[in-house]
């Protein structure tokens, strides 16, 4: 009895709330966790979605089931492999801030 | 403004509230906190969406697994917990202001389209058809390989995480 | 057991011996020989029980024993094979298996079985004696055992094996597969010796001159395969419709029919076999082997193969002939080369001096008689003369290894450096080696055809006589001539052998052989006289009669016409007495005293005497002119030219031209063109580069900061401009 | 066992590469494992090739000419599809490369360098060899093709002798260039009938009227392009001369065991390309063109032998007598191409004996070219030379291995009793009638055989005692002997007894062309 553009609304803006993170956030940790927040935002939108497609076609949708399940594997891999990334990084640099991090530099 | 409405709009409230402190506090340890809380607002978003199962994974799989591994390596990079400097970049109101356009944006796509304003009936009993995702993901007709894949990565993202991150005995130079 | 099953086991043993032999018991000389020995005896059983059957069987022609099992499948027949015994693979059988058991007993004697190992002698050499202290504690020279016994008895099975097979088999494929296995076996004892450069020289000459008439006759046995779509002897040699068909179609060569055609290309397998000029070559050669393995080659199995052969297909190289009818093709071919052939090699033989040698010239040249027999329509007496020849050549060939062998201890005794198979260094071998003397000499007359009681005498007659009533006057005299020059060299051969008095005192200190070599001898002897009694012609003035003339009613019944006698004739009758007695008493007289070991015919013939020594040069002759131009052909012409130059060369070109145009691509487009643009524009990267690099500051989240604004200038750009339409 | 009856033909084709890949995590300092694990690796399909020996029913149906067929789908855009199957054709071949991939294997137990890596490769040609073999789609079958060439060349360039750039290179860049017209007639073939199928495009092809997209040439033309594009490809790795001088300088230069494979079952994909393809699918272009096919067989033959009597390296030799014999081959194909409309009852048997003694010269030539180029690698890691000149007189020294190259050289050669003979005589026999000229040229061909392989022997074991090799030289090994006696028990088996194998091709053959 929700408005599917409820859902749409709220999910773009945790989703800008996470790209704000990831864009503005210092610490590493804390941009992995900005991650988090705009990969959640994205499920909502599918998981309404799925909601809303299978309404219309009276039978539950599986694609954006298997895309949801994507996502959640996708995360679980990024965070397993960023966490080693800032563990290593700690560990070599003693620091877990990205500024400090610049060897990109030209 | 039926009930279910209303719980939508207290647990949207608090889930973007939350999120919004992830991304706000010094302490990135309160950070970690406020991520639990907004991950545990989603979960309940999809209740609200009838998608129980996957609710119940959000749970499991983010509050469960993913916060409780980021609570970890904030402990094991614990000079960062007594960080207590500002936790955003100097010049944070660029990127404020590039969420806030995109947000409208996004919104005024949105909005162009037709059904945007379309109803989320209730869905008839079973809605999820579990048992029939399982099989589409197992079957060759249909994602079997996509499911594959993702296996492989979670695996090499494992291992790789392993070997990443693992006491080096012989240190190089 | 049935005839049948026995005719199957006859080849088994020896074939069985040989794998015995190579895979479990070549480090054991006795179990060796024993096991080689047990196996020829076997097989000489069996075939004088089927023997025994097969004369007493009527009508043997037309029903012989026979049994076929299908071997190889074509299509929705099969080709069969089987064994079948008819006269003729009967009588065939009788020799072959008999010389084969005396030649394996001789064998043991001929390796010194018995004797200490030599201290220096080698693998693939022959044994060059051991020394070994006598009673007195004195070294002496004594003979030693072969190195490699077992292996030659190994071998030896294996070559019977392949004899036993071409005989009992019904068809020409068989045939074939003994007949090429005879030639490997032949192959590999020609060269037992292998570490002799000669050896090794003859062995691939014996191989491949056969091959060159193996190779004609497997495209007889495809075309006639073609034709008949059969290679049973019966089904096609017994068969006047299918004969008939064959003389009746016309081949695309030279005009001559199919059955001429076939009939010579397998007949080209007869002259290769059977050392025909011009494939003779081998032959002489051949002598390389061990002496035993000369008997085998030359009396027993491979050069009677081939008349066997020839004998065997005489209904297809006869076809549409009848006694007093005018020879067919192939006749006439057989009429040439055998009786070119019996002339040719006497001559040569007068002037060789080997002991070994000389005996494989008059091979050469009685199995031209045969031939010869055979052109001239004489059947049976060419299997006549198979047979007797078979029996004497092999009791000769024998006897001059144990000549060798007398010689050989003698020169150990002497120490004395002289050739032990020359001849000239010999002379009055009578007293020291009775047993081998009077065993050679009645060969030796068997094979001059000494008359009355000589085997040799009965069969040369009858082909004698068969060419003087087939009115063939041409080949009539040149065997004339042969045999009075075989007479001659026989003659020649034993005078200078055995009588007189020793011409090195090797021959002084010869000895006689150990029974083991004589015992053979002797009783090759007996056949070597007994044998011709079985075909005295009916008409022969006086003995005719006396005895049936057996031989020709059993193996003449192979032919489906009467022989028309024609009127008989005492021409041939005497030519024979004349040529055989005269020659032998030529050989005697010329050869009767002489001192030194110097040939008195060299003086008396000068050059023509070179020449017969050097066996007309035909052998350098075939050097010039196959073997070099062959050599040549293959190395320069196929390899050098042909692959690496023009083949090779195509492709290295093709290669090169690709490298060319590759180059000239990238000298006259990529160089100038691409590269010169991509450098400028490379150039220009690079300077912006330059100065955006000090725009970079390495921050992450600032390129995300620029790479979202352009994102989010693009969606405001799209919203205001699309999303409004 | 259902799951075995079922999948028999992708478990024989797909066990060697699985073991690969196992072998792929395997440390490479565990040598021994590579060795016994790729050998017991090997044996797996050779196994289950028996298994399919036992249940193939060698009788042809004609609803189902092929037996132990799967089929799934692979590329549905382009109705291409993973699709297998034997007949008795075929059969022997999966048998003969099952066969020698053992043996090859044990025969490489003496390398010593870069196990790993060369026991991986092994494997995977055993599949891209089998895959050939198996295909019953052209698109299959062209990648199987081009699988094979991948792990030669590495096998070639990686453990050859010292010119093994120039030989591997020469390899591939001729196989290549073959294959590069092969594809593209494929390509052509299958947009024309719309789909790779065999047995589709064997119904279809041969009387195809028009091409789907029309190209403005005469379908006649395009088809004799496509036959020529088949011909070449095939005729390159066969080798049909002149397109032959690839092969003595990849046979010589490749390791062992890898010129055992490469005499033994590289060339046969050329010969049964021929056989499978080129036959079925271009019955008239064949048969207008067959004379050159003849001709270019006798050449083969004869240049072939007489290549071989000009060596001096005895490896190069022996690579030499492939061509040679490989040639027979060549002949009945072209005999069989020449007469397949014929309905006379003579000349079909006559056409079915040459084809059969070609199936089975490919069978025979396997075996023994396979144990010349052992035993020639035999001496040639006890001596470190391959000329013929600097050996002689090692029989003395070797009895054993002289005794069984004797036997080996013989059956090359074609000495009746051995294999090879009944294969050139049902050849010689079924070419006869058909090009009776090309027959009996064809045996100049065959006395030359005779010469270079005495030649060979003479030079080897015979002549006075080598005193270089005296004492230095041992005889051949257990193991040697044990990669030798397969070999030799079944080139004596089919001399002496043909018709277990022949009986099969027979029939295959009678039921095909």
């Amino acid at each position: 009895m929700i408005p599917l553009s409820w859902y749409l609304i709220a999910a773009a803006a945790l989703f800008c709330i996470g790209l704000f993170g990831v864009l503005s956030r210092k610490n590493a940790v804390s941009i992995l966790m900005s991650i988090e927040l705009m990969l959640n935002a994205v499920n909502i939108n599918l998981v309404a979605f799925w909601h809303y497609h299978s309404q219309i076609q009276g039978v539950s949708q599986v694609a954006p089931q298997v895309f949801v399940a994507m996502v959640f594997i996708i995360a679980a891999a990024e965070v397993a492999v960023g966490l080693a990334l800032i563990i290593s990084a700690y560990k070599r640099r003693e620091t877990s801030v990205v500024d400090e991090m610049t060897l990109l530099k030209g | 403004m039926s009930g279910l409405q209303v719980v939508f709009l207290i647990v949207a409230i608090v889930t973007l509230f939350s999120g919004l402190m992830v991304v706000a506090s010094r302490k990135m340890m309160h950070s970690a906190l406020w991520l639990i809380l907004s991950l545990l607002g989603v979960a309940i978003l999809f209740g609200t969406l009838q998608a129980g199962f996957f609710a119940i994974v959000q749970i499991l799989v983010y509050i469960g697994a993913i916060s409780i591994l980021i609570i970890f390596t904030l402990m094991l990079t614990r000079r960062v917990m007594d960080d207590d400097h500002p936790g955003v970049i100097k010049g944070w109101w660029l990127p404020a202001l590039m969420a806030v356009i995109l947000f409208g944006l996004l919104a005024g796509f949105m909005a162009t389209w037709d059904n945007f304003q379309a109803m989320l009936n209730e869905l008839p009993a079973n809605p999820e058809n579990l048992a029939g995702f399982g099989a589409a993901l197992v079957d060759p007709a249909g994602y079997v390989i996509p499911f594959e894949v993702a296996s492989v990565l979670l695996l090499a993202a494992l291992v790789g995480a392993i070997y990443i991150a693992a006491e080096r005995k012989e240190k190089a130079g | 057991m049935t005839s049948e099953t026995l005719v199957w086991l006859i080849p088994l043993p020896p074939l069985l011996a040989f794998f015995l032999i190579v895979v479990f018991t070549n480090r054991n000389k006795a179990l060796s020989h024993w096991l080689a020995l047990i196996a020829a005896g076997l097989s000489w059983a069996i075939s004088m029980v089927i023997f025994g059957r097969a004369v007493r069987t009527e009508g043997l022609a037309e029903h012989p024993i026979a049994q076929a099992i299908p071997w190889l499948p074509t299509g929705t027949t099969s080709l069969n094979i089987g064994i079948q015994i008819d006269p003729l693979s009967a009588v065939t059988l009788f020799f072959v298996a008999i010389t084969v058991l005396m030649i394996f007993i001789y064998s043991t004697g001929y390796h010194n079985y018995g004797q200490p190992a030599g201290q220096h002698d080698h693998k693939g050499l022959p044994p060059e004696g051991a020394e070994v202290e006598d009673a007195k504690g004195k070294l002496v020279k004594v003979p030693s055992i072969e190195p490699m016994y077992s292996r030659f008895f190994a071998l030896i099975s294996l070559f019977a094996f392949a004899m036993f097979l071409l005989v009992v088999t019904d068809n020409l494929l068989t045939l074939y597969v003994g007949w090429e296995i005879m030639g490997l076996c032949s192959y590999l004892l020609i060269g037992f010796w292998y570490a002799k450069e000669s050896a090794r020289k003859a062995m691939i000459k014996a191989f491949l001159t056969t091959r060159v008439g193996d190779v004609f006759m497997l495209l007889g046995l495809a075309a006639l395969y073609t034709l008949t779509g059969t290679l049973n002897y019966q089904e096609i040699l017994g068969n006047p419709d299918v004969l008939g068909q064959l003389a009746g179609a016309l081949s695309p060569v030279l005009g001559l029919s199919w059955a001429a055609l076939i009939g010579i290309l397998i007949f080209i397998g007869t002259v290769g076999k059977s050392a025909q000029f011009p494939l003779h070559i081998w032959l002489p050669d051949a002598m390389e082997g061990p002496t035993p393995v000369s008997a085998m080659i030359h009396a027993a199995t491979m050069v009677s193969a081939g008349v066997y052969l020839a004998i065997r297909f005489f209904p297809l190289l006869s076809v549409g002939w009848e006694p007093g009818a005018a020879l067919t093709t192939p006749m006439m071919v057989m009429g040439v080369i055998g009786s070119f052939t019996a002339l040719f090699a006497a001559t040569i033989a007068v002037a060789q001096n080997d002991v070994k040698r000389v005996l494989a010239f008059s091979t050469i040249s009685q199995l031209g008689y045969m031939i010869a027999a055979l052109g001239v329509g004489a059947y049976a007496a060419a299997a006549f003369h198979l047979v007797t020849h078979a029996f004497f050549k092999a009791l000769l060939f024998l006897g001059s290894g144990s000549i060798i062998h007398g010689m050989e201890h003698g020169i150990f005794h002497t120490h004395e450096h002289v050739d032990p198979q020359n001849m000239l260094n010999m002379g009055g071998l009578r007293k020291k080696m009775p047993i081998t003397f009077w065993t050679f000499l009645i060969g030796g007359l068997a094979l001059s055809g000494f008359p009355l009681i000589t085997a040799g005498f009965w069969s040369k007659d009858e082909i004698l006589s068969g060419a003087f009533k087939g009115g063939q006057m041409g080949v009539f005299i040149t065997l004339a001539l042969a045999a009075l020059l075989t007479a001659f060299y026989t003659a020649r051969q034993i005078t200078l052998t055995f009588l007189g008095k020793p011409r090195s005192k090797a021959a002084e200190h010869a000895h006689e052989s150990k029974w083991t070599m004589t015992a053979p001898l002797a009783i090759l002897s007996v056949f070597a006289i007994g044998a011709g009694w079985a075909g005295i012609p009916e008409d022969f003035p006086g003995l005719g009669g006396l005895l049936p003339n057996w031989f020709e009613e059993f193996v003449g019944s192979m032919l489906h016409f009467e022989h028309a006698e024609a009127v008989h004739s005492l021409v041939p009758l005497i030519t024979s007495l004349v040529v055989a007695l005269g020659g032998l008493a030529l050989g005697w007289v010329v050869y009767r005293g002489l001192q030194r070991p110097v040939d008195p015919l060299e003086k008396s013939l000068g050059g023509l005497h070179t020449v017969l020594k050097n066996k007309y040069y035909i052998d350098e002759f075939y050097q010039a002119a196959f073997i070099r131009p062959a050599n040549w052909v293959a190395n320069v012409f196929t390899y050098k030219i042909l692959d690496q130059t023009v083949i090779d060369g195509i492709l290295h070109g093709i290669a090169r031209f690709g490298v060319w145009l590759g180059k000239g691509l990238r000298n006259v487009i990529d160089l100038p063109v691409v590269n010169g643009a991509g450098d400028n524009a490379a150039r220009g990267t690079r300077g912006v580069g330059m100065y955006l690099r000090s725009q970079q500051s390495g921050r992450i989240q600032q390129y995300m900061v620029i790479a979202i604004s352009l994102l989010v200038l693009a969606g405001l750009v799209i919203y205001f401009t699309v999303g409004m339409s | 066992m259902d799951f075995i009856e079922k999948h028999l033909l992708t478990l024989i084709l797909f066990a060697p590469t699985v073991a690969a890949l196992i072998l792929l995590f395997v440390p490479g300092k565990y040598v021994k494992a590579f060795r016994w694990g790729a050998l017991a690796a090997s044996i797996i399909p050779f196994a289950l090739t028996l298994v399919a020996w036992a249940r193939f029913n060698p009788d042809p149906n004609p609803a189902a000419p092929f037996q132990f067929v799967e089929q799934a789908a692979w590329y549905a855009a382009i109705n291409a599809s993973y699709h297998l199957g034997i007949d008795g054709i075929s059969l022997p071949m999966v048998l003969l490369t099952t066969l020698l991939t053992p043996l090859a294997l044990l025969a490489s137990f003496s390398i010593k360098e870069r196990v790993k890596p060369y026991m991986i490769l092994f494997l995977l040609l055993e599949t891209g060899m089998l895959g050939v073999f198996m295909s019953l789609d052209l698109m299959l079958f062209f990648v199987f093709w081009e699988v094979g060439l991948v792990p030669m060349y590495f096998l070639i360039a990686q453990w050859g002798g010292s010119n093994r750039n120039y030989a591997a290179l020469k390899f591939v860049l001729y196989t290549m260039g073959g294959s590069l017209g092969l594809l593209l007639a494929i390509q052509l073939m299958g947009v024309a009938v719309g789909s790779f199928d065999l047995v589709t495009l064997t119904e279809k092809w041969p009387t195809i009227q028009s091409l789907a997209v029309p190209i403005g040439i005469p379908i006649e033309t395009v088809k004799t392009i496509a036959f020529w594009a088949f011909v070449i490809a095939f005729a390159i790795k066969v080798p049909v001369w002149p397109f032959h001088t690839w092969l003595p300088d990849a046979h010589t230069e490749a390791p062992t065991a890898g010129s055992m494979i490469l005499a033994g079952v590289l060339l046969k994909l050329g010969a049964y390309g021929f056989l499978r393809l080129v036959l079925p699918l271009f019955p008239v272009e064949a048969q207008r063109f067959a004379w050159v096919l003849a001709a270019l067989a006798v050449a083969a033959i004869i240049f072939g032998a007489l290549g071989a009597l000009a060596q001096n390296d005895f490896k190069r030799l022996v690579a030499y007598s492939s061509i040679n014999h490989m040639g027979f081959v060549v002949l009945a194909v072209a005999a069989a191409a020449y007469t397949w409309n014929t309905t006379a009852a003579n000349t079909l048997l006559d056409k079915n004996l040459a084809l059969s003694g070609a199936v089975l010269q490919m069978f025979n030539h396997g075996l023994s070219a396979a144990g010349m180029f052992f035993l020639v690698g035999v001496i040639y890691e006890r001596t470190h030379t391959r000329d013929l000149k600097e050996m002689g007189g090692l029989y003395a020294i070797l009895p054993v291995y002289g005794t069984v190259l004797i036997f080996t050289a013989m059956a090359s050669l074609g000495l009746p009793g051995l294999g090879g003979f009944v294969s050139e005589f049902l050849v010689v026999r079924g070419v006869w009638p058909i090009f009776t000229a090309a027959a009996a040229l064809s045996m100049i061909g065959l006395f030359f055989t005779g010469a270079y392989i005495l030649k060979a022997l003479k030079l080897v074991l015979h002549g006075p005692l080598n005193t270089r090799w005296e004492g230095h030289l041992t005889d051949i090994s257990a193991r040697e002997l044990v990669v030798m006696a397969p070999l030799m028990v079944l080139i004596l088996l089919i001399g002496v007894w043909p018709a277990w194998l022949l009986d099969m091709i027979n029939r295959a053959v009678a039921f095909l062309f």
